[in-house]
């Protein structure tokens, strides 16, 4: 046969579940991101305004899920349309690397930001 | 009423390239097969354009072609069916196999890839004298796949597979469910781990391609759906 | 390109691949098809498969072959019928083995339903005795025997068109097949050949069949000297889609449809009171044709007319369980919905009870004596055991393919324990090179469709459900006016890969001989006896015709015909009324 | 790159042109995370930085560029969620109805956040 009989280990059930799930929760944490980030009333997008809410563990972990799921989610997503095309293995771990590594870099910057409060 | 048929033509042995050709048809009736159209020009006109066809009736599978921009069956599809733009239909082969001769495609990797699923009954003890029962819900579980045709519409609409030839692709996902769902049959594990795989289940995006072409109606996608809550039920 | 194999199988529908199947696996077996396996013609039987296994109320294989005995009006063998419907019962349950979906009681046993012409306690009453997959009972068979043959690792040559059987000596040494895909020849080398090549309903106007129900195999075996058994009985389906043909299951009428003629009056009252609109089909047939020419046809806008099958009555949901796919047909070529009209049905050439005379074990026989040719063996439509008489009952023919399917491939397992490959003779393949040839060389000024429809047309006006002698005989003057001028036909496609334009003449050829022998021993029958009905000889003659006529071709002159005594066994003929 | 003349003449249903929708507006959010928050590490550099930024961010030329984000997201979100209800309950069956639904709520919703933007009711 000519088509690759892959395990089940890496079928990929469990990174496209994961897509549904941090989908599902980025749907809330979503509408809560702009409800109280953009268009509370009492928020406002001065410097202070911003500084006050962070001091704010809710909002704090809020935003801290919100880098974290977001960038996984777009990852995964990201990497679920390339791998759709056949490329060359050595190109397509390229991707992935790249894909991984700036996931790991914004991730941080994002964090490094939100802890600097 | 005239109407005008722009088939694609492509003779390996004098062609370099596939060419569009207009047949002018008069005398055509809105009730009128498109695989009779293309009879009428293999008969009439030019004896040479070639394509698949047997039972005429949508049972056997055999032509299923691209007209006007979506795979469907030749015989199964009226002319009154068709949005006719300028009075023409356009005919082209299903897209993503092998083209062999004006509309005739290499069905092989199609097929080979429905072997892969074990298309056959795998039960784990002898069976009994008599017939396995069965319930009639049970039985009716599996009446919608088994409608399938193998007329490879579903496969070939899909961009999945218009990407990467190697995805295993509906029809052979729908083969799959017809025996994961079975209660007669013990291989489900078998079958899981063969499109649980790089090339298999989860390159389905829900498209809903295959489920606008299947000329049987199938709801194609609700059955991966099945089986992607199978394959996922085993790891969580 | 020479191949060798112990066993070659012509055709992939449900008889080539059960036969496939029996072969062991240290035997080289190939099936040969000129469409892909799941194309097969076996695909499109709708309404069931009949066995008596008695799960939805009482029924007896002895019912069973007395149904089948009085369907075929006594003609018959009642003891290859036997053998078909002891069987059946095995057969049924084996395609459940292998994992045939059907649809089932509500304990979980296979259900049954009515069908034309089965009875309890020898034409009491109608019996459920159909084994069915919704209306695609033939498409789920097909796909079933063609996954054991996966299983079993069966080596197919799809899209090989049979050209020409080599016989030498009586012996049968393989056969010559053109590859599609290439137009190469290639020989098929064997100790064995199967032939399960389908039927010939393309020889009429309006049929049933597939485009590829060319008769290839009933011409392939004439042509080389084996006769034709009851070629003059041909099965007219009483409900097929109005001018296209297309099957409408008797399934309906067991489900309880109803056939109206313009008056809306239930018209098989009069013909069969006791079981009606589920009387055998030539009577049925013959009963629409009798309501149109009496006036009570209704009148299509083009000027022909139909009759109604009315299942308005049955209720949405039977129509979506148990016949959804011919409500369908119903709906996508004639705009009807069968829930809220009649759909318009005229009777369609559908089977052919003749074919190639074989044992009960599908070997062939060469002459009345039944004398068998040695590796020579046929099974499904093309063969006539004969279980079906002069008319064949609804759901017999996927019986026929499964049970006499099977004992072919048994017997040619038998016969290969001790068989030796035959001496192949150096012009094996001179015909089919001859022949290709010569439509390549001839100029396009004869046209494929002018003879082909023409021929049609012809069969369909003298041939069909009502015959006389006169007709049928200016009939055959025109057949043979058409043979010569067949001789003559080109094409325009003069590539070697795929080409269909050759193909489609070479099977023209296929039909032309078939309708040959079709009309042929019609004229010859002079009686009136199941689905072979002449107005002249209105009556059955058990006197003189209780017997099968064999056809043998003799070259450039009239075809010599000659008699086999039907066997009767607990059945003797009787008046046939229902 | 056969494929792409595939794609292109193929005829799209609106399962297609959701999926594909899909797959744009989510490279496009993909990216546009990133940004945010590389646009937020302005935070770090003290009140001035972060201010002044903000007023960049009042233009109207942004103004419209986030209530196109809001449009991305809105579609993003509702088809996401649309696929869920395919893959894990029986949303095969009435993906098209689903679809159109949505869509219907999103553009009313659409419509609602560009008046929230332009009217400056919150701000």
């Amino acid at each position: 046969m000519a088509y690759r009989q892959v395990s089940s280990k890496s079928g990929g059930a469990l990174s496209w579940f994961l897509q549904r799930v941090t989908g599902v929760v980025l749907l809330f944490v979503m509408i809560g991101h702009y409800l109280l980030m953009h268009y509370n009333i009492d928020s406002g997008h001065t410097y202070s305004a911003v500084l006050s809410r962070m001091q704010n563990p809710f909002y704090k972990g809020l935003q801290m899920t919100f880098v974290v799921v977001g960038i996984y989610h777009g990852i995964n997503g990201t990497w679920s349309v390339v791998r759709d095309f056949k490329l060359k293995k050595s190109v397509s771990w390229t991707i992935y690397a790249l894909l991984v590594i700036s996931g790991v870099v914004f991730g941080l910057i994002g964090i490094t930001t939100l802890m600097s409060f | 009423m005239e109407l005008t048929v722009r088939i694609q033509r492509y003779d390996p042995e004098k062609d370099s390239a596939p060419h569009f050709e207009d047949y002018k048809l008069d005398n055509v009736n809105k009730t009128d097969r498109i695989l009779d159209l293309l009879n009428r020009i293999k008969w009439e006109i030019d004896g040479g354009l070639t394509y698949r066809r047997s039972c005429t009736h949508g049972i056997c599978g055999s032509d299923a072609v691209k007209i006007n921009g979506r795979n469907r069956l030749a015989c199964s599809v009226l002319v009154q069916d068709l949005k006719i733009s300028k009075s023409r239909i356009q005919i082209e082969p299903i897209p993503a196999l092998p083209l062999q001769k004006d509309l005739l495609v290499d069905m092989s990797s199609f097929f080979e890839k429905y072997e892969i699923v074990k298309p056959y009954l795998i039960p784990k003890d002898a069976p009994p004298e008599r017939e396995r029962y069965q319930s009639n819900e049970d039985a009716e579980l599996l009446f919608e796949s088994a409608k399938c045709i193998h007329c490879g519409s579903c496969s070939t609409s899909c961009p999945s597979l218009w990407v990467n030839e190697n995805y295993i692709g509906p029809a052979a996902f729908l083969k799959a469910y017809r025996f994961i769902f079975d209660t007669r049959d013990d291989a489900t594990a078998e079958r899981l781990d063969l499109i649980d795989s790089a090339d298999g289940l989860w390159r389905c995006h829900t498209i809903f391609n295959c489920v606008e072409a299947c000329p049987k109606e199938i709801d194609i996608t609700w059955h991966i759906s099945q089986l992607k809550k199978a394959a996922l039920s085993r790891e969580i | 390109m020479i191949h060798q194999y112990d066993v070659i199988i012509v055709g992939a529908g449900g008889a080539g691949l059960q036969a496939a199947i029996e072969i062991p696996t240290e035997s080289s077996c190939a099936v040969l098809t000129k469409v892909f396996p799941t194309r097969s013609h076996t695909g499109t039987a709708q309404g069931g498969v009949s066995a008596a296994l008695g799960n939805e109320e009482e029924d007896s294989w002895e019912w069973h072959a007395f149904d089948t005995v009085k369907g075929g009006d006594y003609l018959g063998d009642q003891d290859a019928i036997e053998t078909m419907c002891k069987d059946a019962i095995r057969a049924i349950i084996a395609l459940e083995h292998m994992g045939m979906p059907f649809n089932r009681t509500p304990e979980g046993k296979i259900a049954q339903r009515m069908f034309g012409g089965h009875t309890a306690n020898f034409g009491e009453k109608p019996v459920r005795r159909a084994c069915y997959s919704a209306d695609r009972t033939g498409h789920v068979m097909l796909q079933t025997l063609y996954e054991q043959c996966m299983k079993n690792d069966v080596t197919f040559f799809n899209e090989f068109h049979v050209m020409d059987l080599i016989i030498r000596d009586g012996v049968c040494r393989g056969l010559v097949a053109i590859e599609i895909k290439t137009g190469e020849i290639h020989i098929f080398h064997a100790k064995a050949v199967m032939f399960a090549t389908g039927g010939y309903g393309r020889v009429f106007q309006i049929t049933s069949n597939a485009m590829a129900g060319t008769g290839d195999g009933f011409e392939m075996a004439y042509r080389n000297g084996v006769p034709l058994e009851d070629m003059e009985f041909v099965q007219f389906h009483p409900t097929g889609l109005w001018k296209l043909g297309i099957l409408v299951s008797e399934a309906a009428r067991g489900e309880g449809g109803i056939l109206r003629n313009k008056d809306g009056e239930r018209f098989m009252e009069r013909y069969a009171p006791s079981i009606k609109d589920l009387a055998p089909r030539d009577m049925v047939s013959r009963a629409i044709y009798t309501e149109i020419k009496e006036g009570r046809g209704i009148e299509a806008s083009d000027g022909s007319f139909y009759v109604g099958l009315d299942l308005t009555h049955l209720g949405k949901e039977i129509i979506e369980e148990k016949l959804p796919e011919i409500t369908g047909f119903a709906k996508t070529y004639l705009g009807v919905d069968a829930n809220e009209e009649w759909i318009p049905v005229q009777p369609t050439t559908h089977y052919a009870m003749g074919g190639i005379p074989t044992t009960i074990d599908a070997e062939v026989i060469v002459d009345e004596n039944n004398t068998t040719m040695p590796g020579f063996y046929a099974a499904g439509e093309c063969a006539c055991v004969s279980v079906h008489g002069a008319n064949r009952l609804g759901t017999n023919s996927l019986l026929d393919i499964l049970v006499f399917g099977r004992r072919g491939g048994k017997k040619i397992t038998e016969f290969l324990v001790n068989a030796e490959l035959p001496e192949l003779p150096d012009d094996a393949s001179e015909w089919t090179r001859n022949t290709i040839k010569r439509i390549r060389n001839n100029d396009n000024s004869v046209k494929m469709i002018d003879v082909r429809n023409e021929m049609q047309f012809t069969m369909m006006d003298t041939c069909s459900v009502f015959r006389v002698e006169e007709s049928m005989k200016e009939g055959l003057q025109k057949i043979k006016e058409l043979q010569e001028k067949y001789l003559l036909v080109g094409i325009d496609d003069k590539s070697k890969g795929f080409n269909t334009d050759l193909l489609e003449v070479v099977e023209l050829g296929s039909l032309l001989n078939t309708a040959e022998t079709i009309i042929t021993c019609a004229i010859n029958r002079k009686e009136s006896r199941g689905a072979h009905w002449r107005e002249d000889y209105a009556k059955r003659d058990d006197t003189n015709w209780l017997k099968h006529s064999l056809i043998f071709g003799t070259t450039g002159s009239t075809p010599d015909i000659r008699y086999k005594p039907v066997i009767i066994k607990q059945f003797e003929p009787k008046e046939r009324v229902y | 790159m056969s494929w792409l003349k595939t794609f292109i003449t193929y005829e799209k249903a609106p399962g297609a042109w959701s999926w594909g929708l899909h797959r744009i507006t989510g490279l496009g959010l993909m990216f546009y995370l990133y940004l945010h928050i590389l646009a937020l590490t302005a935070l770090q550099k003290g009140p001035e930085a972060f201010n002044a930024e903000m007023v960049l961010f009042k233009s109207p030329i942004f103004m419209f560029l986030e209530w196109a984000l809001f449009g991305l997201v809105l579609f993003h979100s509702f088809n996401g969620f649309r696929i869920v209800l395919i893959d894990l309950a029986d949303g095969a069956k009435y993906h098209k109805k689903l679809l159109y639904w949505l869509t219907a709520v999103s553009i009313a919703l659409f419509i609602g956040m560009g008046y929230i933007i332009f009217s400056g009711v919150f701000n």
